[in-house]
């Protein structure tokens, strides 16, 4: 019996859930003040997110999903992602869409129901979040191949879940960068939980990270809760990427600390003690012991960042809240590139339709 | 005997049918510890066990898959799909399979299996969550899509569909899961596919319509019967098939017709009606039929989509532009 | 100029376009070496090399999903399904990205794809080689549908989809491929989008229909002119967005309408039309509409299929049906 | 850097080319004479494939699949199936569907377009081949759960190809198999094309088999034009799931030495040596020759099964060409359980339809 083919995936950690350098970190991180502006994303992102949870529990904002606990993730590969990449991101990626030039007002913008949040002014060709898990991978190899067919040194970062890659979109797309070759990081936030399943009940697999081998493709797993590892694994997979090396997985491991999203009670199927367990391993109490321990931050730093992140947030938040939403009829104005007249005439309706609804509120009011 | 919400009803149903019946499955995303992001199958995990209630991996292709396969050996599967904007990828299933297997195989294999997904707008939902695409699904040959408009509905529809031979896409309004609560005898008593429900009788104009917005157009009735205007009510329960006879029999009464449906407009299933009424009930049209249905562009995220709903005033207003023809 | 078959045009767009345009991409299932099973995109590999003909591994999903992804480019891709009956593991792209990219963001990222496919039945094809779903597409917002039925249609209506900026599913009536040959002119002139096409002019009754059922109407109208009936034909070639003035002009003339086409009959895109009369053509009609299509059940195998699809002598009595009302 | 997961593919094959055993083969095939079983229903699976194409050609048969050099995968697996497993066939299985129970009738009906070809008389519960690549396995794994719901010692087939490894509906099927040990074979018949796509442009990956490790699921390389290779690991594989060991995925390597279907024309896109060379290796010249050399088959016998399949398949095509089609109604007739009564209506309007037509034929003939 010969052997066709063998494998096997490595493990990536630098920071224990204590803060401690457990191997020598790599170079961009051994002067620590050079992490400093992947900490203060990382804050960032989590002030954000605390504070979209709160829009949504005074009716000002829908269905909101959290990040909590998986910021590391997203900063981790945000912060090493270049202008020119593009960027295709789940929910749960705000760190790494406001280090790529979402603005917090857009994302609020977003989860309130108005469109224009998806119309970014910074970067433009990046995706909006893709709801229908999985079915951003394809996209993701379409870009890479533009990327490719026009020789461009750029690359593509898609993300998803534990749960998406039970999806065969995901495989589909996986396969084509692999036997095209294409420049695409995928990126698999491992945060345990698929709504309420479990990552175990999703797979029997050892790690998520060899669903590679099924398209012939490096895969690797980090700790998605140590942002060191997070940025060298992404920076060295970009890199290869734009380089024309071809795609790469990577499996971060980390755990979603919150519920699925605010219209989710997680307490009905995980019980309490497991999310404390992992609250020890979460990763800006975790970065934030390192550069204190490097001499490099300090309370007072910390102080003042949680003011700046908060002051920026609140900021947006007003903004977002001051924007009035858009006439009616913007449902129609941007479904094709110019109106087809059968549109038009619907279109007419709903604005007299309106018109006369506001004029009877008035009258009433 | 309980009162109940729509949703409540289809979990009674749920649990009906499977008491009653050892071969009925349930299984979907999130269906089991966490009872359905709407709760419908809460419970059910605890009663029946984890052999019977099974929580799938993230793939509704598969899930549509495997319901299949199980429905040839003689399970009666009822999958759960946790929104309808998520049933696309099981399409192929439903179409190239589900609605084909007892044909293809002359009566040798069939499909008695059911699929259940939340449909609709207005819940300020994410995008793709306020998905109503039932024509897509009433137009395939092989299939019935049911639709349910209250709790006693819920319930009795479910269980008929539970135990139809055959495969069913039962779609569940949403918006109006939790809306009314109703008595609900959990006698297992099905109500009949294939058959329209009159809400509501009048004598003036059809209302013909399903899902949540019966609730839009039993108000828009009670507007009109306040102007002196009778107006019938029609549920149509099951699209497909569809009981023309019901809605025929009443626009002879009527002359008049407004179908109302959330769906965008062009080849919604109100076409499909519209489209009877203009070959076997023109006759007896007195006036236009109009149809007062979702526009005929993408379902606007929340801050518009009160705009996109058909509402009771554009309704109303159908019903009075019918009744201008003399 | 080229006598060229339905096939043969197709080809010569799709070369034309990417002659035309850089931005021209051509991929699917065999269209490199092999030509496409049916030899639509034979010759491109060899003329624009593989960087703009690709071959893809075998996904329909993902082939749509890298059209979305190319398109948000800039690039301009033309995908093929190799038959309709495949289309389905694409859908969930098709719905929910493909038409609604533009909208979602508002017009930044924008999805100017074609997605083509052979459909129709009558080839005496395996099951799921005969499919004719297109009021599955023709419902979504966002998409344009586009049916060609001759080869100097199947010339400019493809290149004016190509053009487009905007995804069109382009539906190619496969039974015609090699039906007739016609001059087409190799001259890059797109026909208009949003546009119906009068085939045959006539006063007494409408007949509309589109695809290779053009076919069989058009030789109906030959017969009821042999009898003295005077059949417009009326091709509707865009069959989302939908130009409903031109059927409605041509039934204020002739007061009769039939409706034909392959599909199945319930929620087929017939439906619409007649829904359309019913609302805004009703004061016209003379007598009740008809449609003659496919049957609501599944296209049969073989040896039973000319049963199911419509023929002339079904198109010819319901005309003669239509001509009964006074 | 730990290790948290790595995998290899075996491959196996007993008899080379000329049919010489390079390693002890397994108990069952010790006596050769055991194997002529096997090498008949490869023979007589050659012979109903050259007749299917014969009756295409000669318009009597719709378009067809030839199976040709791919027989000792399905003839394989299909010898070591027992009566209750179920299969899910391909188009290129016609030699395991003999096996199992399915007759040479049927599958003329069934290529001829008569539905009645799918009511399999005899193994009620077998799927029929499936048209959409890919779409059976999630199929199969409904039927395996179904098996291992009511602990049932039964185990399940699912035939695809090389080109049908892209799509993601197999990943998702061999996931689930994966994490819920469902009784399922996943039988690759990797046949070198997918039309004209050739294996190499299907994946990046060093072999098909791998596909297995992105579900958690062994997997393995056969020889597939080795009947003795192809039925040790089938064989293996099936005991293996009916105990309970769940799923398995094996790899046949083999070749497709003809058109991909009657309506194909592969000198457009790969060349006539190629193909030579592989007739070099096909499976039943093989067979035949390793049976010789043990001395359990001569010429004669050779002479007498050609003879003998000849027969059976010719009544057999005899039977299906004197069977009538179906009365256009039949269409209705197992739509669903009970003819709906808007359906009725249709019904009645064929056979009204029919009958004119059918009588106007008359008048005119
Ligand atoms: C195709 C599809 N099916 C179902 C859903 C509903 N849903 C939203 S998120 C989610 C779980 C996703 O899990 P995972 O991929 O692990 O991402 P996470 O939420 O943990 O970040 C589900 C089932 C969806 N959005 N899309
Ligand atoms: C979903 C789907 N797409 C396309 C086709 C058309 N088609 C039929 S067979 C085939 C190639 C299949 O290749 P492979 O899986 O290697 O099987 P083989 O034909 O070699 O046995 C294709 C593309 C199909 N039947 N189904
Ligand atoms: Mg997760
Ligand atoms: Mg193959």
């Amino acid at each position: 019996m010969s052997k066709p083919a063998a494998f096997d995936i490595p493990y990536t950690r630098f920071l224990d859930p204590e803060g401690r350098a457990i191997v020598p970190v790599p170079a961009f991180a051994q002067d620590a003040s050079a992490l400093i502006p992947d900490y203060r994303a990382m804050v960032l992102t989590r002030t954000y997110d605390a504070k979209a949870i709160a829009l949504q529990r005074t009716g000002r904002l829908g269905t909101y999903a959290s990040c909590l606990g998986q910021e590391a993730v997203s900063v981790g590969f945000g912060s090493v992602m270049q202008p020119g990449d593009v960027l295709l991101p789940t929910y749960r990626e705000p760190g790494a869409q406001l280090l790529h030039g979402v603005t917090l007002v857009e994302m609020f913008l977003c989860w309130g129901g108005d469109e224009r949040g998806h119309d970014f002014a910074g970067p433009r060709e990046d995706f909006p979040v893709c709801i229908p898990v999985a079915t951003q991978a394809p996209h993701a190899t379409g870009v890479a191949l533009a990327f490719k067919l026009r020789g461009e040194a750029r690359a593509v970062v898609c993300c998803f879940g534990d749960g998406a890659t039970s999806k065969g979109d995901i495989y589909e797309a996986l396969n084509l960068a692999g036997v095209w070759q294409l420049p695409v990081l995928f990126m698999i936030t491992n945060n345990q939980w698929a709504i309420s399943v479990p990552r175990e009940a999703q797979t029997a697999t050892a790690t998520l990270a060899q669903k590679a081998f099924a398209a012939g493709i490096p895969a690797e797993q980090v700790d998605g809760n140590d942002l060191i590892a997070m940025r060298h694994a992404a920076g060295q997979a970009l890199e290869k990427a734009r380089a024309g090396g071809g795609p790469h997985v990577i499996e971060a491991l980390t755990y979603r600390l919150g519920d699925h999203t605010t219209a989710d009670d997680a307490t009905r199927y995980r019980d309490d003690e497991s999310v404390s367990r992992h609250w020890k391993e979460e990763p800006i109490a975790r970065l934030r012991r390192y550069l204190a321990d490097a001499g490099v931050w300090s309370k007072g730093d910390e102080e003042a960042l949680i003011a700046a992140c908060a002051k920026e947030v609140d900021a947006a938040a007003e903004t977002y809240l001051a924007t009035p939403p858009e006439p009616p009829e913007a449902m129609f104005d941007h479904l094709y590139a110019t109106l087809p007249p059968s549109l038009a005439k619907q279109r007419a309706a709903l604005i007299e339709e309106a018109a006369a609804l506001i004029a009877e509120a008035k009258g009433n009011g | 005997m309980a009162e109940v919400t729509l949703v409540e009803a289809v979990n009674m149903a749920l649990a009906k049918a499977m008491a009653d019946d050892a071969e009925v499955l349930v299984f979907g995303e999130d269906v089991g510890l966490d009872g359905g992001v709407f709760r419908s199958t809460d419970g059910l995990l605890a009663r029946f066990g984890a052999a019977r209630v099974m929580d799938t991996p993230l793939a509704e292709g598969l899930i549509a898959g495997v319901a299949v396969g199980l429905a040839a050996q003689g399970f009666k599967p009822v999958a759960e799909i946790q929104f309808m904007g998520f049933i696309y990828p099981a399409l192929d299933q439903i179409v190239s399979h589900a609605s084909r297997m007892r044909n293809r195989t002359r009566g040798r294999l069939t499909c008695p299996m059911v699929m259940r997904a939340p449909f609709g707008g207005g819940i300020r939902a994410p995008e793709h969550h306020s998905e109503s695409t039932e024509a897509m699904f009433a137009h395939i040959p092989g299939l019935r899509v049911v639709i349910p408009s209250s709790p006693s509905h819920a319930y009795g529809l479910l269980l008929a569909s539970i135990r139809d031979p055959d495969p069913v896409i039962f779609l569940e309004p949403k918006r109006i899961y939790r809306a009314v609560r109703e008595e609900v005898a959990d006698d297992g008593r099905a109500l009949p596919l294939d058959s329209c429900f009159t809400l509501r009788e009048g004598g003036d104009v059809t209302l013909v319509t399903w899902g949540a917005m019966t609730m839009e157009t039993l108000a828009a009735a009670e507007t009109l019967a306040d102007e002196g205007i009778g107006a019938e009510v029609i549920d149509v329960a099951t699209l497909k098939p569809l009981d023309m006879d019901q809605i025929l029999t009443s626009v002879q009464k009527t002359g008049r017709c407004v179908i109302v449906h959330e769906a965008a407009l062009s080849g919604g299933w109100g076409a499909e009606i519209a489209a009877r009424l203009a070959e076997e009930g023109l006759l007896s049209l007195l006036a236009p039929v109009q149809r007062v249905t979702g526009y005929d562009t993408v379902m606007p995220l929340l801050r518009l989509e009160q705009w996109y709903m058909p509402s009771e005033g554009r309704i109303v207003a159908a019903a009075r532009r019918a009744l201008e023809y003399a």
